[in-house]
């Protein structure tokens, strides 16, 4: 019995990471439509800036990481401007050109920083554990989950409470509409895909202290992310969370109940079955596009 | 059709591999020549560049290039320069064989010395047999193969295992948990584990196996937590155990109580782990770069001259390093005349050299006698060798299937 | 028994209900015209027709054969064939394989296999020429002018010559003269076709119309010869907004 | 229409020609050098069967090296048994495998091997085919649900060690015996075998693009809905494309196991099967001869480029791929096409042919 509340928590943690990540992915994809396969490189940038700013000017993770959200932010902003937004009436081709940047980015870390597995430093202020009967939480774990809260919270607010998020969900609903109105819609996508880039950004950088820090990091958990994006519905902050939190934990459950293989079969055979039956996700968005 | 034929570390370097190719004297074209018949020895050197498996299997590269260049320097063999023809592949199995291909047959290398992951030399294996070459294969692996195209540089189970298991149950306890990568060699070692364990009335509380690059742990961490093994026994490689080693001490485990004893786990993954991470858990393995003797004295000091202060050698290049010397002395006894691969072999068999690790020999089944060491971590990411066998140890590929032999005529039936 | 017999057909698209109890019937060989404000549930009522939407209660029967539940393709077969509103031809096939694609009297997988992409019929040829088309066969659809583009639609609608013609605005866009000959063509068509019309050009619907349907708010406001309907004091106070 | 018709049949004889005679006489008959380009007329084979329904239909199929390993490791099935004699492979003794698993059974039998590395893969392109199509799935999410299903199959085929070799797939395979005669994969007669097998390819999918059933995927391509009003049962038509692409893609991936000689699940992995993607797109994907010329090319350009540019090479190929995507989107074959075009404006003018400029608008997805 013990293990299962250990899992539960491990669970959501894997959900607290799977959730940023998602996040990014799914603004993009609500907004754009664009399935963006670089996501998971984005995140492995996060990664690399985290790790360059430790070691290069000391500066933890915790506190690296608004500059890590700004720079992988500006790389995202970069790559929307100069390719992915010339491809937007060409869904099936962003996702070829979203790849090519995938292997150009990775292929670039690995000339410029080399392939070896880098290390990166957790923060010492919460290195331990929490530990309530033989229920032991991770501190980094925990701030890794509230971190997660915090940001789709903050997602949740700048949707809905800020003129830009207004500009957002006007130009998702209906591109031509809203530049009537004088919306630029080129410049919402542009700085929707910098915000989605910049959370994957903050994704790596939460991960390095967790996981090995290699230039192939992202490419695993794009597949994953994405699934969880198409399961929540376009659009659908809601959703992704509670998509995020549901595969979590049934990958955390299933693996104790088999293994983590068969889980992970498991999980995509789950959501493949679920795109099939529910093609617009769990809660899908009242949008039409 | 120009080929890079002396590349140096063109892929270590960082920037534009151009340089390598730049770099190439354009010798002679090797096609349609005998072995070893003209001015020069073409040897290939096939490790992956880049890909996956490049981090380990360019010091490996690296390792077998220096051995090359010191025989070179030293005048060669028999007079003849060793010609190192370089292929990338890349880390994937489908261009190990191609490159395979293209060294034994188009370039008519004597001997290819490659590859860390059994699925790469399995690739190549075909084409080994096939055009009767010869592959210097530097890995520890699972055993079970008796080729007579492969010289097996790598510690076995029994190399690895037989000191290592019962001075495990001795001062840790008998209550082992078995962690791996999904694949054959971890499942290998753990089955010879297993047989270790019934003698001296050891048990399994569990065994699993996650998939190549595994590197969420949790899941492990609650089990171990749960389970309260005494000693965690890991065959994960790579990404996957660097994973693991840090999420082990993120979660505050005592490595005195439940220490993670690795096979695989050498100075170049530590490296990626963290001293701190890594300090009080145990490796077994013939080498390390802190084992004491002139020859490695001579191999680290020649090696960090080469590529780094930083450079770290470990149990798999020091192989590599020392299987490109056991062709050197082989191809030294034959007439240069008699020179291919299958009298290399047959010259090879019986050969003892003063290795970096101590004294090995070339067993009849063409794996090597070696000297297995265990030895524990310390927080500067060396290892401090603590128990070493007290003789040479012989290869047994089959040591956990009884009634099966690999013999100097391939496998036996008893 | 008439060719379409539609009994208290509904549809509720989430609380609305956009076509709320319509029965009509269309007979053999007539022009039906459907008219009414936006929104009255037109188009709806045509896409309830050939399957494009799922009614939520009621019967649609054509030649006394239940199709409400059937499937788009089920309906074609049928003879139940659609135009849509905006002109939808294949713009990246050329005009000769647009009718291709349109006539498909034997729209099974195995005839498609043994047969050319193109076979150049007699047929085909007249059709071409009735819409002023045959000297652009090879050209394809998207290089069309907008007026050729209606042309092209109506000549796949004749190839593929669905015995029932379900139209959405089809003179839309057009010039007078163009619309003109349009309403030759349906008067030739309705020879062997019966044709229901969602149109708002009264004048085109004088010219075609055999029987009009007046609808509002998803029912069946009015019914009759065009006479009758303008002479209709409802249709004047729900459509005219007198 | 005739026209294209023409153009197809000349190219498909140029291409013949050149791979059938000038490429070996090219090579001096050189074993080694054949036995590499052996291997890439298979990977055209897979190319161009992706063009079938990626191209044709616009059914991007991101899961076909899922179908391609099915063929060989079909192939490699049988050769392994042959290996074994009367006992059983022996990895299967590693995994405390006792008995022969009834799934390896009838694979005894080349008969059946040689069907199976067909008709397995197309069963199972079929019934996600129908999984997927009967409920309107179309766009990005076929993509999605296709790479879902290939990250499935891949760790299914890893995870069960017992059955398929795990990681390291099959190896220490037999050689084939077709009709009495041994499999010389070094001899120019495999060579030839293995052309044929891609001409075959080649022309199936020359007679499907040109035929009804071509041009209806064509019309489903660009409006689905359209389509059905016409009578099309539109699924049925998605599906059969599919079984037919899996099924070519899975004899590639049978020739491709005796060209390499083992099976490896590094053949179903995600970068394989977008390396294809790659191939197929460069090539062009509305044309299978150009989709199969594609692959080579690539190839070609990788065997000679990757040991002069050995870090580079990656990024090379990742920068191709992305202006390719950008610039050309009908891959070589656009340009050809285009400047074939030009060309006969310039020269004649009045046998203009019009752009097919927004032929490649996808659909956006509802």
């Amino acid at each position: 019995m013990d293990v299962v509340f250990n899992q539960v928590f491990a669970g959501l943690s894997f959900a607290s990471i799977l959730l940023i990540i998602a996040l990014g992915l799914a603004i993009i994809y609500g907004t754009m439509g664009v399935i963006n396969l670089a996501h998971g490189e984005f995140v492995m940038l996060g990664a690399y800036a985290t790790w360059a700013l430790q070691s290069f000017a000391g500066i933890g993770v915790v506190t690296a990481l608004p500059l890590v959200f700004v720079a992988v932010a500006a790389v995202g902003w970069i790559i929307e401007k100069g390719i992915v937004q010339w491809l937007y009436h060409r869904p099936l081709d962003t996702i070829l050109a979203t790849w090519g940047i995938g292997i150009i980015l990775q292929q670039a870390i690995r000339m410029g920083v080399g392939a070896e597995s880098k290390f990166v430093r957790g923060p010492d202020w919460l290195s331990g554990n929490i530990e309530i009967g033989t229920l032991v939480m991770s501190n980094y774990r925990i701030f890794v989950i509230v971190f997660s809260v915090a940001v789709l919270t903050g997602t949740w607010l700048l949707m809905t409470r800020t003129e830009f998020g207004m500009k957002l969900r006007a130009v998702i609903q209906n591109r031509g509409i809203s530049e009537c109105y004088g919306i630029e819609a080129k410049r919402v996508y542009s700085v929707t895909f910098a915000y989605g880039a910049g959370l994957a950004g903050i994704a790596g950088a939460l991960i390095t202290p967790l996981f090995s820090t290699i230039p192939t990091m992202g490419t695993g958990l794009v597949v994953d992310a994405f699934l969880v994006v198409i399961a929540g519905g376009l659009g659908s902050l809601v959703g992704t969370a509670a998509a995020a939190m549901l595969i979590g934990e049934v990958t955390a459950l299933f693996s104790i109940v088999i293994n983590d293989t068969l889980g992970r079969i498991a999980v995509l055979a789950g959501i493949i079955l679920l795109i099939r039956f529910r093609p617009r996700g769990l809660f899908p968005a009242d949008t039409r596009r | 059709m120009k080929r890079r034929e002396f590349l140096g570390r063109a892929g270590a370097v960082g920037t534009m591999g151009l340089a390598g190719g730049l770099s190439a004297p354009a010798l002679l074209s090797g096609v349609g020549r005998a072995y070893a018949a003209g001015d020069d020895i073409p040897v290939g050197l096939l490790f992956s560049l880049t890909g996956a498996v490049a981090v380990v299997e360019h010091t490996l590269h690296d390792a077998a290039l220096m051995a090359i260049e010191e025989i070179n320097a030293a005048g060669g063999i028999h007079g003849k320069q060793l010609r190192p023809i370089i292929e990338d592949p890349a880390s994937d199995p489908a261009t190990y064989a191609d490159r395979a291909r293209r060294l034994m047959i188009r370039d008519k290398c004597v001997s290819v010395f490659g590859s860390y992951t059994s699925s790469s030399r399995q690739a190549v294996l075909p084409v080994a047999e096939q055009r009767n070459n010869l592959y210097w294969y530097p890995t520890l692996y699972e055993g079970r193969e008796c080729s007579r195209n492969v010289m097996y540089g790598g510690a076995l189970a029994n190399q690895q295992q037989d000191i290592l298991i019962p001075w495990l149950v001795e001062n840790y306890g008998p209550r082992f948990y078995m962690i791996g990568n999904n694949y054959v060699y971890p499942k290998e070692e753990n089955n010879y584990c297993k047989t270790l364990l019934k003698d001296l009335s050891g048990e399994v509380v569990h065994e699993e196996y996650v998939p190549m690059g595994h590197s969420d742990f949790s899941s492990v961490l609650n089990r171990i937590r749960a389970e309260e093994p005494d000693v965690i026994f890991s065959t994960l490689v790579g990404d996957s155990d660097v994973a693991f080693a840090r999420q082990y001490h993120a979660a505050e485990l005592n490595p005195e109580k439940m220490p993670v004893v690795s096979l695989t786990r050498s100075e170049i993954e530590v490296k990626a782990i963290g001293g701190e991470a890594a300090a009080g858990h145990f490796s077994s393995a013939p080498y390390f770069m802190g084992h004491e003797s002139p020859e490695n004295e001579k191999f680290v000091e020649a090696y960090k001259a080469r590529y780094g202060a930083d450079a770290v050698t470990h149990f798999v290049n020091e192989a590599a390093y020392f299987q490109v010397y056991q062709f050197k002395n082989a191809m030294e006894k034959l007439d240069p005349a008699d020179v291919s691969p299958p009298n290399i072999r047959d010259a090879a068999v019986g050969m003892s050299m003063k290795a970096p690790q101590g004294e090995i020999l070339i067993d009849e089944n063409l794996h090597t006698h070696l000297w297995p060491k265990v030895a524990q971590w310390q927080a500067d990411g060396q290892a401090k060798v603590i128990l070493q066998s007290e003789e040479r140890v012989a290869p047994k590929p089959y040591a956990a299937y009884p009634g099966q032999e690999c013999t100097g005529k391939g496998l036996v039936k008893t | 028994m008439a060719q379409l017999e539609v009994r208290d057909l509904h549809v509720v698209f989430g609380g609305l209900r956009a076509v709320d109890g319509m029965t009509f019937d269309v007979e053999k060989g007539e022009i039906l015209c459907l008219l009414g404000p936006n929104g009255a549930g037109k188009s709806t009522t045509l896409d309830l027709i050939c399957g494009k939407t799922q009614p939520t209660g009621g019967s649609i029967r054509f030649q006394e054969t239940e199709i409400s539940q059937m499937m788009e393709f089920q309906r074609a077969r049928l003879g139940v064939g659609r135009k849509f509103q905006v002109p939808s031809v294949y713009k990246e096939l050329s005009v000769a394989e647009n009718l291709s694609v349109a006539r498909s009297m034997k729209p099974g997988i195995w005839h498609a296999l043994t047969a050319p992409a193109v076979r150049r019929s007699k047929r085909m040829r007249e059709i071409l020429d009735l819409v002023g088309l045959a000297d652009k066969t090879e050209e394809p659809a998207g290089n069309l002018s907008h007026g050729e583009t209606q042309w092209l639609e109506i000549a796949m609608l004749i190839a593929q010559d669905s015995r029932l013609i379900l139209m959405d605005e089809p003179t839309a866009g057009m010039t007078i003269q163009e619309t003109a000959r349009t309403a030759d063509i349906f008067r030739s068509l309705s020879e062997n076709h019966t044709l229901i019309v969602v149109e708002h050009d009264m004048s085109f619907v004088r010219t075609v119309a055999d029987r009009i349907i007046v609808m509002n708010q998803g029912t069946l406001l009015a019914e009759g010869s065009i006479e009758e309907i303008e002479e209709n004091e409802a249709v004047k106070t729900a459509y005219l907004g007198h | 229409m005739t026209n294209k018709l023409s153009y197809d049949i000349i190219g498909l004889a140029l291409f013949a020609a050149v791979i059938l005679f000038g490429v070996p006489a090219f090579f001096g008959y050189d074993g080694f050098e054949l036995n590499t380009f052996s291997r890439y007329l298979s990977l055209a084979i897979v190319s161009m069967a992706l063009a079938l329904s990626w191209g044709t239909a616009g059914l991007l199929n991101l899961g076909q090296a899922a179908t391609f390993g099915m063929g060989s490791y079909a192939m490699a099935m049988h050769l392994k048994l042959k290996a074994s004699g009367e006992g059983l492979p022996d990895f299967m003794g590693w995994n405390n495998v006792e008995t022969l698993p009834a799934l390896w059974v009838p694979f005894h039998s080349l008969t059946f091997t040689l069907l199976a590395g067909l008709l397995i893969p197309a069963a199972v392109g079929g019934l996600i085919a129908i999984f997927m199509f009967r409920a309107r799935i179309a766009g990005v999410f076929v993509a999605v649900i296709t790479l879902a299903f290939l990250v499935a199959f891949q760790l299914l085929v890893i995870e069960q060690q017992g059955f398929t070799g795990g990681q390291n797939g099959l190896t220490g395979l037999a050689q084939l015996e077709l009709f009495g005669w041994t499999v010389d994969i070094y001899a120019t007669s495999f060579y030839y075998l293995v052309g044929i097998c891609l001409m075959v390819a080649l022309t199936v999918g020359l007679y499907l693009t040109h035929s009804k059933f071509g041009l209806i995927l064509r019309a489903i391509r660009e409006d689905a809905d359209r389509t059905r009003y016409f009578g099309y049962n539109v699924a049925n038509y998605q599906t059969v494309i599919f079984c037919i692409s899996a099924g070519l893609a899975g004899w590639a991936g049978m020739l491709y196991a005796l060209v390499l000689e083992f099976a490896s699940p590094t053949y179903m992995s995600v970068s394989f099967s977008l390396a294809i993607v790659i191939w197929c797109a460069v090539g062009g994907r509305e044309s299978v001869l150009a989709a199969a010329a594609g692959a080579i090319l690539v190839n070609l350009a990788e065997n000679r480029l990757s040991d002069v540019f050995v870090e580079g090479w990656h990024m090379m190929l990742g920068v191709l791929f992305l202006l390719v995507v950008m610039f050309m989107p009908r891959g070589i074959y656009g340009v050809i096409v285009d400047a074939g075009r030009a060309l006969r404006r310039k020269g004649g003018g009045d046998a203009e042919e019009p752009a097919y400029d927004a032929s490649l608008k996808s659909k956006q997805e509802g």
